[in-house]
């Protein structure tokens, strides 16, 4: 088994590979690149899946190399020897179950390209296979990159990749723009991120992820000893550098503040948006954070912040998927919102929760996005929810897979995303009991799951459920079998992916069936989740209400019944045949009068009253705060360049003028400094 | 009669701030020329008053060079202000300023 | 030529400030160094000239060495690089001096295909605004 | 690896090699003075300045310069320390002949219709010799001499379109803020010497201790030679005249200016700063740290540099400005010395000049073409060029991204060094980090300019009735070359940060 790791950097290879091909000779390919896109794809998927074999059947249960060295200096950090930069694979079982989730995605996403985009007539598929050959291989490099400066660069590759994809239809108003916000918004992030990892290189003189020469344990010994770094205590500098990795993070995963770039990012074709949400742009954040984890264990603080962030971002972005009308939009403001979850769970320390959410929510995003691909096809390309509705009977497999995802995403017992949310709250209240800080993160939370439930279910309902409100909806275009073998596919993963990890179940029965839990306790020493587990001793103290059966079953009833109730008054407001217009409501059934003019007030009040309000302010914010601080900054910039520049006069005597004015500046500044006059 | 190194200097910073003054206020090309031949002489009195001073000669003969290099300036100066004068009909060095900003 | 050899006062001598104020900073600097006393001076009955021509071409062993003038440094590596030095200027002062004559009104760049190429514009750089004006006006019509 | 021990004075074969190309022009010249073979001239010049770089590289290979503790052939001293040839003194040696190198070859073409053709490349070859001599001068007077040297041939370059007016302003301009820096430079030289009594930079080290009495003295006298060395690496303040010289010059001519030139300004003040200033004593005759200096000027030189750069509409002034934001990043190398160490951002500032001589030559290279093609100077006349001259476009691209500092270009890596070299050296003085800001901050700012050339030249749409543009040889095989040396720079890196980290240190310590 182990002789199978040699072909790990093939994992990567087969979709660059890909890429060539579709850029070279993508145009006198019978489907445009597809084919060659599939084929390297499902190549990743196989040697992925026979890497986790690999991990689970070897010995060490992990693979480290370093495959090139770029450049070692002497040059000494701040603690290590001297720096190297290297290039390596690391598969460990975090990476090998990662490898498997993108390329699955990819592969799926490739295949369901072949109708909605092929079939479509698009022009300029190359292109398209081309960016997504280059986009798989980015984030598989990423995955398998055993240290921070490679990571960082294929980081950096992947936002370049969706900036390619986003901005596919480069002929449209929208779409450039778009892409170029999410360069510019994702790069914005990574300028800190590059900061991070230049401040660790020169801190630790070395940036592996693993091993005992990696900077976590370097950075663990570094506290130990209680002395400074740069002038700081070590767990500061930890605390200082791990934000700034965070920065890339919070870009790429589009947490608040930056997450402004991935609503827009809509305007890319919704198998590009698939890819982005489910396995790769977005997912790259949290899995950094997740690959890092040890380091942010060290630091409470940093911790601490990306909880808070998580759980802020989770409920902010929630409440803006109320009022979207769009059913892209809806799904971008889950995603933004489900990312939150993650990183929530993992800044309470509940690392196995974050990743297999991240998980879980790859399949169902995956899902819900090729679904309303699907949808979209079925529409005439028509993504406004109010001119659907009825689809239910025209598209079956395409609804009852719809409805998995959408079953799962808001956290319905028992499909998968349950399992995962529920154990990300349930780690956040243990730990919140504790401190306040997580407590609100943890409200913040629990109070997203309504909100997930309602726009979630009024999305399924107002697309597939009532009356069809238009021509098109009531003719809809078929869909043919590369839509739905990736919907069924997918569908059935939603439902049974909770099985990796019913924690609760094994709290409350004891039974030993948390198989993740297993899965991510091995693996290179330092990086499992054991080790995390005494890491996370010294940081978090955790309580229980009552027993810990209690406070399971508190925490997975609370989450339940909040979901419940958003999923029913989704179903109350818009399981009718006519859900917009409540004057024609008025005459259609009388016994229903009062109960709609409840429902009126209560939608009124729950979407102009206080969601409209809350999203018109966040929005207002971005607007004008975030906005107006980058704007702000370009046109001083340039203002000030304009001043800059008329100091060149272009006549000579001035210039000699001002030389010797800035000659003298120095003179007397350095020689005040020097005591040169007296 | 043993003057003290100090006056040389102060006769060569009066120097060299004469000629720069020529180099702000005149706006002749052959004016900056003379002015900057006369920084470049201030330089040489102090090579040759500090030769003295610390009594080796490598400044007096460092100052022979520089008047060299002095004389190649002005060679290639002279050529320029021709070329100037050709363009422009004129050697105010304040009259080209086609290229600014 | 703009200005003769009448004095011009007013602003034009405002940046002659500049020039006083380095002088006085300078001068401070001067003042508040402390020099010794004595200069060092060159031994008597030594001549300074053939010292000179010494230094110049590396003749060490010629050198004096009473007093410190043999502390002198070597200067032939100098005489050589100034050789080149005046090389230079002399090329370059050509190129720029020279006068086009004799039916050769070598208008730089302008331009005659040399056949291998599909332009035949002439490559210019001049900055500024007046574009086309200023090809005009070089040359010999002084 | 020699068979047989040459001489030491061979140690300085590329200067002599540059040196004698210029004077075989010359016989050229004389024999046929109406000469317009241009393969021959250009032909020359290349393979000299090839052969000088081919030296160069041998040299530095085969260990001469490296200390013979360090398993190297020893530092060769020549001219009782006139001239020293040392790892530095070689790694400058090879950038200014590899400039030299893609200059004279692009400019077969597009000096091909001059009239002093034998003269243009004579110039050059004394130029690049004055400056192959900075990277070896050992004393303030080689160093003056070789500056001077590496000047004047470049005040005729500047204008040698004697009917253009840009060019001449250009030239004009250049001219009186050089002939200004070098009074200034050599008035400062002659405090330095009123101070220590000596020109040799040992000897002027040796001498520190005892001029403790005359400490602003050396401290004008520095500030001065600083001026110097500002002129020639075109640094504020003394970096007026290059943005109109570069503008008004030949482009080929901007482009060894900006590249060889600068680089050259950088050597004689690394070893100025190193050799004869060491921080420590110097220190205590100033009362003041001579890298505060460079401290201020690095900042105020790349934000100027940058801002100015921003919101140009002419592409050669553009980079004419960007350019003055590079100096700022190089003196950096200067800024960050600190008293025991200092090796990396030094090593690091080295870096980004050879990597800077391929891509910022490349990028005048590329106006050049355009000047060729008679396109236009703006923005806007470049637009849709990637139409018609995809492969110069690509290679444009990498030139810009190169410099903006993207990954994984070659403009990223030194700059990344820059970064953590600065970073390191915040632990001796902690205004780097401000340094080190500025340099992140300025990156960005650049990366909208350089980017919004890319833009006009691949994404917007072609100026309506162009002409169908030539493809000329010479100076498409520079571009592209330069291009290739950008890229390659990347896995070869290793190597040049080796060199260039054991060339520092060897002239640190």
């Amino acid at each position: 088994m182990e002789g199978l790791f040699d072909y790990a950097p093939a994992i990567a290879l087969f979709p660059l590979a890909a890429f060539v091909i579709a850029l070279a000779f993508g145009p006198k390919l019978p489907k445009k690149g597809a084919i060659p896109g599939i084929v390297a794809t499902a190549g990743s998927l196989a040697l992925s899946l026979a890497m986790v074999a690999a991990v689970a059947g070897g010995e060490e249960g992990y693979y480290h190399t370093t495959l090139f060295t770029w450049a070692a200096g002497d040059a000494a950090g701040e603690v290590g020897e001297g720096i190297e930069f290297t290039f390596g694979i690391l598969i460990d079982p975090l990476a090998a179950l990662m490898l498997v989730i993108v390329s699955l995605i990819a592969f799926l996403v490739h295949v369901f390209s072949l109708e909605y985009m092929n079939a479509e007539g698009e022009t300029g598929l190359p292109r398209y296979y081309a960016g997504l050959g280059l986009f798989t291989f980015s984030m598989l490099a990423f995955v398998y990159a055993d240290n921070l400066l490679m990571a960082f660069m294929f980081f950096e590759l992947v936002g370049l990749c969706s900036f390619l994809l986003i901005g596919f239809w480069f002929r449209t108003r929208s779409a450039p723009s778009a892409a170029k916000k999410a360069f510019l918004v994702t790069r914005f992030g990574d300028y800190f991120f590059l900061i991070g990892v230049v401040a660790i290189a020169a801190t630790f003189g070395t940036l592996q992820f693993a091993g005992d020469d990696s900077f976590v344990a370097a950075a663990e010994a570094a506290i130990d000893d209680g002395g400074q770094l740069f002038g700081f205590d070590a767990e500061t500098w930890v605390t200082i550098t791990g934000l700034l990795v965070l920065g890339g993070v919070i870009g790429k995963s589009a947490q608040f503040p930056l997450h402004t770039w991935l609503p827009d990012a809509m305007e890319g074709p919704t198998t590009v948006s698939a890819l982005i949400h489910a396995a790769t742009m977005v997912a790259a954040g949290v899995y950094l954070v997740a690959r890092m984890f040890g380091y942010y264990a060290l630091s409470p603080t940093a911790l601490a912040i990306i909880a808070f962030v998580g759980g802020f971002t989770a409920l902010f972005a929630a409440t803006m998927g109320v009022v979207k009308d769009d059913i892209k939009q809806v799904l971008a403001y889950s995603t933004i919102s489900q990312y939150g979850y993650m990183m929530l769970g993992l800044g309470v320390g509940g690392y196995v929760a974050g990743v297999f959410h991240l998980m879980n929510h790859a399949f169902f995003k995956a899902l819900l996005f090729l679904g309303a691909g699907a949808v979209i096809i079925l529409m005439h390309h028509e993504q406004d929810m109010w001119k659907m509705g009825g689809l239910k009977n025209k598209a079956p497999v395409t609804y009852y897979t719809f409805l998995a995802g959408a079953l799962a995403l808001a956290g319905i017992i028992p499909f998968s995303g349950f399992w995962s949310k529920d154990e990300i709250l349930y780690d956040a209240l243990i730990v919140g009991t504790e401190q306040p800080l997580i407590m609100a993160a943890y409200a913040m939370g629990l109070l997203a799951v309504f909100f997930t439930g309602f726009y979630t279910f009024r999305m399924v309902f107002l697309t597939f459920h009532g009356e069809p409100r238009s021509d098109v909806a009531e003719d809809p275009h078929p869909v043919g079998w590369a839509v739905k073998f990736p919907l069924i596919a997918l569908g059935v993963l939603a439902v049974v992916a909770g099985v990796a990890n019913l924690a609760p179940v094994a709290k409350l029965t004891g039974l030993e069936i948390e198989f993740l839990n297993e899965w991510l306790s091995s693996g290179v020493e330092g990086t499992t989740y054991v080790a995390y587990t005494d890491a996370l001793a010294a940081v978090y103290d955790t309580g229980y209400i009552g027993t810990e059966s209690t406070t399971v079953l508190i925490a997975a009833g609370l989450s339940l019944l909040l979901a419940f109730s958003g999923a029913g008054l989704a179903w109350k407001l818009y399981n009718v045949p006519e859900p917009v217009a409540h004057k024609e409501r008025l005459g259609s059934v009388r016994e229903t009068i009062e109960s709609n003019y409840y429902q009126d007030e209560y939608q009124v009040w729950l979407a102009e009253g206080l969601t409209l309000p809350l999203a018109r302010a966040a929005d207002r914010f971005d607007q004008t705060v975030i906005d107006g601080t980058v704007n702000g900054v370009s046109s001083v910039s340039l203002f000030g360049s304009d001043r800059v520049k008329r100091i060149q006069t272009g006549i000579v005597t001035n210039y000699a003028a001002l030389i010797v004015t800035g000659f003298i500046a120095l003179v007397i500044v350095l020689g005040v400094l020097g005591g040169w006059f007296l | 009669m043993n003057v003290p190194i100090e006056y040389f200097v102060l006769l060569s910073m009066a120097l060299f701030s004469i000629g720069l003054f020529g180099i702000l206020t005149r706006r002749n090309a052959l004016m900056f020329l003379m002015s900057v031949e006369i920084m470049v002489n201030a330089a040489n009195i102090n090579l040759i008053a500090f030769a003295l001073y610390h009594g080796n000669l490598t400044g007096q003969v460092f100052a022979l060079f520089v008047m060299a290099l002095a004389a190649a300036e002005v060679a290639i100066g002279l050529g320029i202000i021709l070329v100037l004068y050709r363009n422009f009909r004129d050697v105010d060095v304040t009259v080209p300023t086609t290229m600014r900003w | 030529m703009t200005n003769g050899p009448q004095l011009r006062l007013g602003e034009s001598l405002l940046p002659g400030i500049l020039a006083v104020a380095l002088f006085g900073v300078m001068a401070m600097i001067a003042l508040n160094t402390g020099f010794a006393d004595e200069m060092v001076g060159f031994p008597e009955g030594i001549s300074v000239t053939s010292e000179i021509g010494y230094a110049l071409f590396d003749f060490t062993a010629l050198q004096s060495t009473e007093g410190s003038i043999g502390n002198t440094e070597p200067f032939l590596v100098s005489f050589l690089l100034v050789a080149v030095v005046l090389d230079a200027a002399l090329d370059a002062a050509l190129v720029l001096a020279k006068r086009e004559t004799e039916g050769k009104p070598i208008a730089a760049l302008s331009s005659v295909s040399t056949g291998d190429s599909a332009s035949t514009q002439p490559a210019a750089t001049d900055g500024g605004a007046e574009d086309g004006s200023s090809r005009s006006s070089g040359g010999e019509q002084r | 690896m020699a068979v047989f021990e040459l001489p030491d004075w061979a140690a300085l074969a590329p200067a002599l090699i540059l040196v004698a190309t210029a004077l075989a022009l010359f016989v050229i010249d004389s024999i046929n003075p109406h000469t317009k073979n241009r393969s021959l001239l250009a032909g020359t010049t290349a393979v000299g300045s090839l052969a000088a770089l081919g030296v160069a590289v041998w040299f530095m290979v085969a260990g001469v310069g490296t200390p013979t503790a360090a398993g190297g052939r020893g530092v060769v001293e020549l001219f009782g320390g006139q001239l020293v040839v040392d790892q530095m003194a070689l790694f400058f040696m090879t950038v200014v002949s590899v400039v030299t190198a893609l200059v004279a070859v692009a400019s077969y073409d597009y000096m091909g219709d001059h009239a002093y053709q034998a003269e243009y490349y004579s110039l050059m070859m004394l130029a690049a010799t004055g400056m192959a001599t900075m990277a070896a001068a050992n004393s303030l007077v080689t160093i003056f001499i070789a500056l001077e040297l590496a000047s004047l041939p470049s005040y005729a370059l500047v204008s040698i379109l004697k009917d253009n007016r840009g060019s001449v302003e250009g030239g004009l301009k250049y001219f009186l803020i050089g002939a200004l820096s070098s009074a200034i430079f050599v008035y400062g030289i002659s405090l330095v010497y009123g101070a220590t009594g000596h020109l040799q930079l040992e000897a002027i080290a040796d001498n520190l201790q005892g001029a403790g009495e005359y400490g602003g003295l050396l401290g004008l006298g520095i500030l001065m030679l600083i001026g110097g060395f500002a002129f020639k690496t075109a640094s504020v303040p003394f970096h007026f005249w290059a943005p109109d010289a570069y503008e008004g010059a030949p482009a080929p001519v901007a482009a060894f200016l900006s590249s060889a030139s600068k680089a050259a300004g950088f050597v004689i003040a690394f070893r100025v700063f190193t050799t004869a200033f060491p921080l420590e004593p110097t220190t205590a005759v100033i009362g003041v740290d001579w890298t505060l200096a460079f401290i201020i000027l690095a900042i105020v030189t790349m934000t100027l540099g940058n801002f100015a750069a921003a919101t140009q509409d002419n592409v050669k002034r553009m980079l004419a400005y960007s350019s003055i934001g590079h100096a700022g990043y190089a003196l950096i190398g200067l800024a960050g010395l600190s008293a025991d160490g200092g090796e990396i951002v030094m090593g690091a500032a080295m870096m980004h000049l050879l990597v800077y001589g391929f891509m910022n030559t490349g990028a005048f290279l590329f106006v050049a073409l355009a000047e060729y093609w008679g396109v236009g100077r703006t923005f806007e006349d470049y637009n849709g060029l990637s139409n018609q001259a995809p492969v110069a476009c690509f290679a444009l691209g990498i030139f810009m991204f190169s410099l903006a500092g993207i990954p994984p270009l070659g403009g990223f890596w030194s700059k990344y060094f820059l970064f953590t070299g600065a970073i390191q050296a915040a632990t001796a003085n902690s205004a780097m980090l401000i340094v080190a800001a500025a340099l992140v901050v300025n990156s960005a700012i650049s990366l909208y300019y350089y980017a919004r050339l890319v833009k006009a030249v691949w994404i917007e749409d072609p100026v309506s009735g162009r002409d169908t543009l030539a493809q000329p040889t010479g100076l498409y095989a520079a571009i592209i070359f330069a291009a290739v040396l950008t890229v390659v720079a990347l896995p070869v890196f290793g190597p040049i940060a080796d060199a260039a980290l054991e060339a520092a240190t060897v002239a640190i310590s």
